[in-house]
């Protein structure tokens, strides 16, 4: 027998699932205090064509001495070669990343797990809810829901943040609700001089709105604690258990699950997750 | 699968045939326990042992491996190879077979892990029968057999062994290294005595009726936290798990601080650290949900996936925890319900 | 421009600085990525004004050292503090289990002049803030530089917080409880490498307490092996005697 | 009057300052003050179980930690009346030993070699005599390999216990580092040439010379106490009527005289008392020295630790080659814990080291005494100064300031010993 190496061990087709590839930052955009947006390309087009992906994953960025983290794609399946990351700074891989310039280099990873089911969303109305940094997924979903707009009924966004410093792609929003794509709601917990909007938490813009309970799909994100009272609200609305779709976040080292660090019940958020429907979410123990 | 019978006394030439080009690996003695090492000589193997401290697993994904090395200018992979030699992993018991196929699963399904992989595919298997111990359980999981994911399978047959060939590598290594002969009527018989008595040894006989469903429907018992109380959350349990894969990924580098290596280490859930993220949430804050997440993964949520449970009864956590917590206590409380 | 590092020792047994003249092979790297300013331990010259990093060994046990950390801590962005002495008082704060009068008398004479302006020997930390700590009696070289790594980035510090058995389980080592001895590694802080269980002796809690430790826990255990679990208590105070400093 | 000071010496282990009297260039008074904080170890082993003394003092000095492990332990064995095996006396003195490879090369390179090559420190060398840094990190890295090899670590050895070892090397490993010390021999030899290439002051001082010395072999772990001067040859256990402490005012450690004189110990003490036990290459070495003998130059106990390390590395090869030959065991011998008083004694390389203790029945520390080889050489370092620095008076400032630290450096002090 002979020595065998990783490299000639026939993987599933692309070779080391854990070797991230080079990416160039094409584009930094300051969002708030805390968050930046990142547009990546991957440098080596062989693997820039084969990162195709769905609304609601994820990939992981990679900086080499700092480490790795799970970052939700933001721009749309249907925008190719470029994908965007919204990044709030936390901590080592994050702040790291903030620290770069555009034109550098970073690794990624992906994509990973389970998106909305998009396909299947189709035809519906959407009810979208998102707390604080949960806009980042979800903004992949509206961009993608955005460009194939006649697939879909009415499309209703409640989006809440601490205060109106924290809201995330304002200029963005402001377009789409110019062009009456989409129902806007936004509320800040806290507001300042600048707010003429709701203040308040999320759930409350609930009174505000109609929801026709056979043809409406639900997506949430949002800090943990937020799920638990979107979901009352959304069940108050008669929606389906089963037509509620939300992302968590958990602990991730691999994003292919096997470092054990994402469980969820007896699921894991990698590859079972991120997206998970409320019927699922149910009969995850902690998961809500 | 077919059979052939060796001589006891003929043993130490298939070790020695192995070793002409496998690094042979099997139980040798240390400080009074034994643990899986390289065999110089055939002589320091120890086919009666009960059990090692740490598993197999170690041969096939070391506690600490460089996953990759990098160089930080331009974030460049410079080399993510690993090289595996062949090996022989000599005379595991039919737990620690069963074990690697529950490995196999996480392993070489979905996306594959390559460095399991490159060292899963170079390694010969040869099995050995054993007698049960105390903390053995794994008559309760029906891992006390195994009929897959091995080369050679040695049943003692106390001046011989009924080797049962798995694989064409298996048949052809035995036939190569060492004087067999055929099956006979009465190897045959003598084989299905030696299994009748094994299967009489077990001390352990776990009620695990409707695990799953146990463990959803009193995922708030005060079991929990009587166990959880006396956890040290050392995390010993879980390096000596032979199932258990958990593993934490960090960058090290160079003194220069211009290159370096990713770096991957057994972890254990119950760490505090395991499941916390940014902003100070941690999703298994208290030693009790830790302890109750390792059986609650075991037990439940692997046999999600895989249609099996994530253990094999091999007791060696039961050995390890300084606490005596074990499987079997932790299983007997909760379907008797109240607390210990 | 490398960051400009200064090294001081305060009560110490000059160990940890040791080991870092002890990092042979790559002390001369070492020299490349810090702009070294001052260590009394290794060259000649005074203490700069501007540094970045304050690398401090030792226990607190004078006036002196108080002020000394005071104005490190001013001038520095990055405090770190190396081995024990520094992390939990170390060996140095087991003088705060005796009377430190009756002490200074039994080695001085009464009424002696010298040795005067000292202070009850406890951890850098419980003067000023420390950013990232190499604990242990002495530092690990490696992990001395894997922290200094950190620090150089500006990343969080990566001390671990379990307890010392898991590393220890992967040594395979035959656990010494079960071998009729105490180990402290039940309570202790891990990221030695189980260094002393791997060789034989029990784990004696130089790491400091393991922040998630339960100690109750432990207590039971050495009762449950027949041992009188208030041992566990005596013999960790060797390097923990200011057991509330304990991080 | 002007008054010199230098504060935090560098280049010693610990802190001190030299004050210098003078009147125009007149030396009126000079002494070195010792400011390291005072570490109360006698009292702080009191209370402490016998089988955690060692820990303890070990932690007295981080270079010399060998020593103050194994003196420990031998008061303690001595206390307790266990006699310890063959091999476990070799591997303590491979302890011992290493602590000598260590400690010389990082003084004769580290702290002393920057004063005459005009250095602030070692680091400079790397661009002008990278063959120098790179021989002098050599034998110090041999150094710290030793006591892993043999104590699990360079600092505070793990595994030397009350009776023998927890663990030991393996003859594989043994025989591998024998073999290295042989290639040293010839790198310790150019050490003693370098250093014999140094100019020093013609000097000597008056002062008596106490060093172990035994009949066996040249003494680093056994043997009596014997006085240079004096003649006289005797047992540790009466260390504390031959040796007497005092209280100076200027000073956190104490000042030691024999016979009411001040004395040296330490390499030039060791080689003046035992040269003839020298291994061959060693005493090689110190025969062909330029300055003809040692004599008491004080200057040249430099000279004399270059010619240990050449003796080092040829014994400790004996000794790997007699473990991996003569069998026998160093697992820790079964002993009974009692009430008692006992005394060791090793040579560290600073000079002779002294530990006692008492224990009560339970085994536990009702007091302790230790005398560090830096606290018996800073009553002679006081007045080696007093003669020295008067005959330099004359020189510029700088110049006699280097050259007073210079005889400072000479003495390896180790401050933080001195303050236990
Ligand atoms: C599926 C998924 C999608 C995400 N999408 C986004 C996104 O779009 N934008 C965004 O800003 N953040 C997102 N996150 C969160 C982001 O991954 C974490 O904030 C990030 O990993 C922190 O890494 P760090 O190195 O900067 O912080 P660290 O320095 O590692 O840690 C800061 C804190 O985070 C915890 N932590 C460490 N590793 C992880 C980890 N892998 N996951 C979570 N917490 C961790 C630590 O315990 C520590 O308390 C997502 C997380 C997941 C799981
Ligand atoms: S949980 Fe315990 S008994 Fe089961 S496989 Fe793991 S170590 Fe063996
Ligand atoms: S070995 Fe025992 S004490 Fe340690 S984490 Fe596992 S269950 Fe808890
Ligand atoms: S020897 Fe000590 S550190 Fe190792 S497992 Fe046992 S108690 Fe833990």
């Amino acid at each position: 027998m002979n020595d065998i190496r990783v490299d000639e061990c026939a993987c599933d087709g692309v070779g080391n699932a854990y070797r991230p590839w080079p990416a160039r930052i094409t584009s930094i955009q300051d969002l708030t205090e805390k968050e930046k947006l990142f547009e990546l390309r991957l440098i080596d087009p062989e693997v820039r064509e084969a990162f195709k992906f769905h609304a609601g994953q994820f990939a992981e960025i990679s900086i080499f001495g700092v480490g790795e983290a799970p970052i939700s794609i933001s721009s749309a399946p249907s925008k190719q070669g470029f994908i965007e990351l919204c990044v709030r700074n936390t901590g080592d891989v994050t702040g790291a990343l903030h620290k770069k310039q555009c034109g550098d280099i970073v690794g990624l990873r992906g994509p990973l797990g389970r998106g909305f089911p998009f396909e299947q969303m189709k035809g519906n109305d959407i009810l979208l809810v998102a707390g604080g940094l949960g806009i980042a997924p979800l903004k992949s979903l509206i961009n993608h829901i955005h460009d194939e707009r006649h697939e879909f009924g009415k499309v209703t966004i409640m989006y809440g943040a601490k205060n109106p410093g924290e809201v995330l792609f304002r200029h963005q929003f402001d377009m789409w609700k110019h062009r009456e794509d989409f129902d806007l709601m936004l509320t800040v917990d806290e507001s300042d001089d600048t707010w003429d909007g709701p203040v308040g938490v999320v759930t409350k813009l609930f009174d505000q709105v109609d929801v026709d309970p056979d043809c409406t799909y639900g997506a949430i994100c949002g800090p943990p604690v937020m799920y638990k009272y979107v979901i009352e609200e959304m069940r108050k609305k008669n929606m389906d258990v089963d037509k509620i779709y939300m992302s968590f976040e958990r602990r991730m080292k691999c994003g292919i699950g096997k470092c054990g660090h994402c469980g969820v019940g007896h699921q894991y958020a990698c590859i079972d997750g991120p997206v998970f429907s409320y019927w699922e979410a149910m009969n995850l123990q902690e998961a809500i | 699968m077919f059979f052939r019978v060796v001589d006891k006394e003929r043993l130490p030439d298939l070790i020695a045939g192995l070793s002409s080009d496998h690094e042979v690996i099997g139980p040798i003695e240390k400080d009074g326990r034994f643990v899986f090492a390289p065999i110089s000589d055939p002589s320091q193997i120890r086919l009666d042992y009960d059990t090692t401290l740490l598993p197999p697993k170690k041969w096939l994904m070391p506690p600490e491996e460089t996953m990759m090395h990098f160089n930080c200018a331009d974030e460049e992979v410079t080399d993510d190879t690993v090289v595996a030699s062949p090996r022989v992993l000599f005379g595991l018991h039919p737990c620690d077979i069963n074990s690697l196929l529950l490995l196999d699963n996480v392993f070489l399904q979905g996306h594959v892990d390559p460095y399991y992989k490159a060292r899963r595919d170079n390694t010969l298997i040869v099995g050995m029968s054993c007698t049960p111990s105390p903390t053995c359980f794994c008559n309760v999981w029906d891992t006390d057999e195994v009929h897959w994911g091995f080369d050679i399978f040695l049943t003692d047959l106390g001046d011989r062994y009924y080797a049962s060939l798995r694989t064409v590598k298996g048949a052809e290594v035995l036939d190569r290294h060492v004087d067999s002969r055929a099956v006979t009527e009465k190897d045959t018989a003598d084989f299905q005595q030696v299994v009748h008595e094994f299967k009489q040894g077990f001390s352990n006989n776990v009620d695990t009726a409707q695990l799953p469903v146990l463990l959803d429907a009193k995922f708030d018992s005060p079991v929990w936290d009587d166990f959880g109380s006396e956890c040290l959350s050392c995390g010993a349990c879980s390096m000596v798990c032979p199932t258990c894969y958990c593993f934490d990924v960090k960058d090290r580098l160079e003194v220069d601080q211009k290159s370096g290596a990713r770096v991957r280490t057994w972890d254990s859930c119950q760490f505090k650290e395991f499941a916390a993220v940014a902003h100070g949430q941690n999703f298994r804050e208290d030693r009790s949900s830790r302890l109750k997440y390792r059986y609650y993964h075991k037990y439940w949520g692997y046999l999600s996936k895989f249609e099996r449970v994530l253990c094999v009864g091999c007791g060696r956590c039961t050995l390890a925890c300084p606490s005596g917590i074990s499987p079997v206590k932790v299983i007997e409380a909760l379907q008797a319900g109240g607390s210990r | 421009m490398a960051p400009r590092v200064v090294v001081v020792g305060l009560a110490s047994d000059f160990g940890c600085q040791v080991q870092i003249t002890n990092i042979e092979d790559h002390l001369l790297e070492m020299l490349d990525v810090i702009d070294l300013g001052y260590w009394q331990l290794a060259s000649s010259g005074h203490m700069p004004a501007e540094y970045d990093i304050a690398v401090v060994e030792g226990a607190v046990t004078t006036l002196e050292h108080v002020e000394l950390l005071k104005r490190l801590r001013k001038t520095a962005s990055v405090v770190m503090t190396i081995g024990t002495c520094a992390h939990t008082g170390g060996i140095p704060a087991l003088a705060n289990r005796c009377d430190l009068d009756a002490a200074y008398s039994a080695v001085y004479g009464e009424g002696s002049d010298v040795a005067r302006g000292r202070c009850a020997p406890g951890p850098v930390h419980s003067v000023i803030d420390v950013d990232y700590q190499v604990p242990g009696c002495p530092i690990d070289t490696d992990e001395f530089l894997a922290v200094l790594s950190k620090a150089l980035q500006g990343l969080a510090d990566p001390l671990p917080g379990d307890p010392m058995c898991a590393v220890c389980k992967t040594k395979e080592n035959v656990c010494l409880l079960d071998r009729g001895e105490i180990c402290l590694g039940l309570v202790t802080r891990t990221g030695c490498g189980a260094k002393c269980p791997s060789l034989g002796r029990p784990c004696t809690g130089c790491r400091g307490l393991a922040p998630d430790a339960n100690f109750d826990a432990a207590r039971k255990v050495l009762a449950s092996k027949g041992f009188d679990p208030n041992e566990l208590d005596r013999r960790f105070d060797l390097y923990n005697a200011v057991r509330e400093g304990v991080r | 009057m002007s008054i010199i000071t230098v504060e935090h010496v560098a280049r010693i282990e610990g802190h001190g300052t030299i004050h210098v009297e003078l009147e125009g260039s007149t030396v009126k008074d000079v002494h070195m003050e010792i400011i390291e904080p005072a570490r109360f170890f006698e009292p702080m082993v009191v209370g402490r179980r016998f089988d955690e003394v060692s820990l303890v003092t070990s932690r007295i000095c981080g270079i010399c930690s060998p020593n103050h492990a194994v003196t420990s332990l031998k008061a303690i064995e001595d206390a307790l009346g266990i006699q310890v095996s063959e091999r476990t006396k070799l591997l303590r003195k491979l302890l011992v030993y290493g602590s000598y490879l260590q400690n010389h090369a990082t003084h004769l390179y580290i702290f002393s070699a920057p004063d005459f090559l005009g250095l602030p420190s070692v680091f400079p060398l790397a661009e002008t005599h990278p063959d120098v840094l790179e021989r002098a990190l050599k034998i110090k890295k041999a150094g710290n390999e030793l006591c892993t090899l043999v104590g699990g670590r360079p600092v505070h050895p793990v595994t030397a216990v009350v009776g023998g070892f927890t663990h030991e090397p393996g003859a594989d490993e043994l025989e591998a580092f024998r073999d290295r010390l042989l290639a040293l021999v010839d790198d310790a030899v150019v050490t003693a040439q370098l250093f014999d290439s140094f100019d020093v002051p013609e000097f000597a001082s008056s002062c008596e010379m106490l060093a172990l010395a035994d009949t066996e072999e040249y003494a680093v772990y056994d043997g009596n106490t014997a006085a240079l001067e004096a003649g006289w040859n005797r047992p540790v256990q009466e260390y504390r009527a031959f040796i007497d402490e005092q209280v100076v005012g200027h000073s956190n450690a104490k000042h030691s005289t024999s016979d009411g004189r001040s004395f040296m110990t330490g390499a030039i003490a060791r080689v003046n008392l035992s040269g003839k036990q020298l291994m061959p290459r060693a005493a090689e070495a110190l025969a062909s020295l330029s300055t003809g003998a040692v004599g008491k130059n004080t200057f040249l106990n430099n000279v004399c630790q270059a010619i240990e390390l050449i003796d080092a590395c040829e014994r400790c090869a004996v000794y790997c080659d007699r473990l991996v030959a003569e069998g026998g065991t160093s697992t820790p011998v079964k002993y009974e814990v009692r009430a008692g008083f006992g005394v060791g004694a090793t040579e560290a390389p600073r000079g002779t080291v002294y530990h006692s203790y008492t224990l009560d029945d339970d085994g536990f520390v009702l007091s302790g005494d230790i005398i560090t080889p830096t606290a018996q050489n800073l009553g002679n370092l006081d007045a080696d100064m007093r003669a020295f620095a008067p005959t330099v008076a004359g020189l510029p400032h700088d110049e006699f300031i280097l050259q007073v630290e210079e005889l400072v450096r000479a003495y390896d002090l180790c401050l933080s010993c001195s303050v236990h």
